[in-house]
């Protein structure tokens, strides 16, 4: 199955992108994805501890199951006001 | 004019200050708040900032704030315009406007939205300053978490 | 313009706004007050305010505001304009602006500047409602009263 | 000597006149200025307990002196905001 992988911020600059386009196994979650993003990219895994998640512009969790069409965020701390 | 949005106008305070109490000619308190960007940050001289969100979800995490305060202060009425993309220096960021029969809500309301926008929502400043630039980074957004929305209850001196 | 009006005039946020941070670069903090015209009070439907003022008293007053301030907050700088006379419903009577490098500042001394307006500042409602007409009257006035100060500076969550 | 008196609020809607100018004796307080404006319009009375004074436009006591040309008002509770 396919998913939109969305990255902001200083994440999207370690990436190179904002958006990415990526097939993973099912069944799969944000957890799931985010380990192959991490092997693809390991400068990303500095932010494990600290980021948030989405799924479809919601937030969720890291074991929460992720389907085909999804959109998965990653999102570095916050820092708006 | 929505009285929640994310976006890469310039933020107009008298009119979302008119949009906020213009239904509410019962209600004499309106406090507000706005954030400009400062010319320096942490000892560095700052240019200008440019502001990221995750647009879809921003909006998200400001309704929920919004229905919180309505729990919390159920008189009140609150508007909150964030910007986006480059900001200068001087230029606003954020927009908060609180209306209430009691300015003690609208104080604590006020107060309550800016911390809970801190807290989490999907907003990132990239800092640029002279010689080079950062991205700032601030609370891991988790609007899941009681403890960090009870912090900003209480700076809001409910 | 002066940070500091008792005036006939209609009252200009966004001027009062500029006014107070245009020279503060520095500061990303405003936090601002409006009181408005309310179309009730008491049950009594209210057809207009007309309000009354010692004018270089209750400049005076304002200044003695301005410096507690000052003290308590020396971060801040504040801005207040009162109206006087006739003020219809929805219109501002009252417009406060203060700007800071900490928001908790910004919010703590406008909350404390309201409060401690309705305490010392010579200004008196007439209300003219439905049926006829009432002065109102709150707080006696007296600046020394450090209890009253006090009490303000509480409620300001300072 | 003379003095000039200001009433404001509901104070001067008793009295019927925001100003008055009345000559006094000397040496006068602001009490001795208070004590002969009620005795010429007793309803004022009823605002000696709650009002505050002022003369020549600053915060003053019931104990204050008062000079030939002073202002001198007396001011209902405050209501403004």
């Amino acid at each position: 199955m396919r998913v939109t992988i969305r990255l902001f911020a200083r994440l999207r600059d370690l990436a190179g992108a904002g958006e990415l386009v990526r097939d993973v196994e099912g069944p799969a979650t944000v957890q799931s994805v985010w380990k192959g993003l991490v092997a693809e990219m390991p400068s990303l895994g500095e932010y494990e501890r600290t980021m948030s998640v989405a799924v479809n512009a919601d937030y969720s969790r890291m074991s929460a199951s992720v389907n085909d069409g999804d959109e998965v965020a990653f999102l570095p701390p916050v820092s708006g006001g | 004019m929505s009285l929640l949005a994310v976006t890469p106008d310039p933020l107009d305070l008298p009119a979302l200050i008119r949009s906020v109490s213009g239904s509410r000619a019962g209600d004499g308190a309106v406090a507000s708040f706005v954030g400009l960007v400062r010319d320096h940050n942490q000892g560095r001289r700052v240019s200008f900032l440019d502001y990221e969100a995750y647009e879809p979800l921003a909006v998200r995490a400001l309704t929920r704030i919004v229905d919180e305060i309505a729990q919390a202060w159920p008189d009140t009425l609150v508007g909150v315009h964030h910007r986006t993309g480059r900001i200068e220096i001087g230029e606003a960021s954020v927009i908060i406007v609180v209306v209430s029969p009691h300015r003690a809500h609208a104080f604590a309301a006020c107060r309550y939205t800016i911390e809970r926008i801190k807290q989490i929502v999907p907003i990132w400043k990239h800092e640029h300053f002279e010689g080079g630039d950062v991205w700032l980074e601030g609370a891991t957004a988790d609007p899941d978490d009681e403890s960090a929305r009870q912090t900003a209850y209480r700076i809001a001196c409910a």
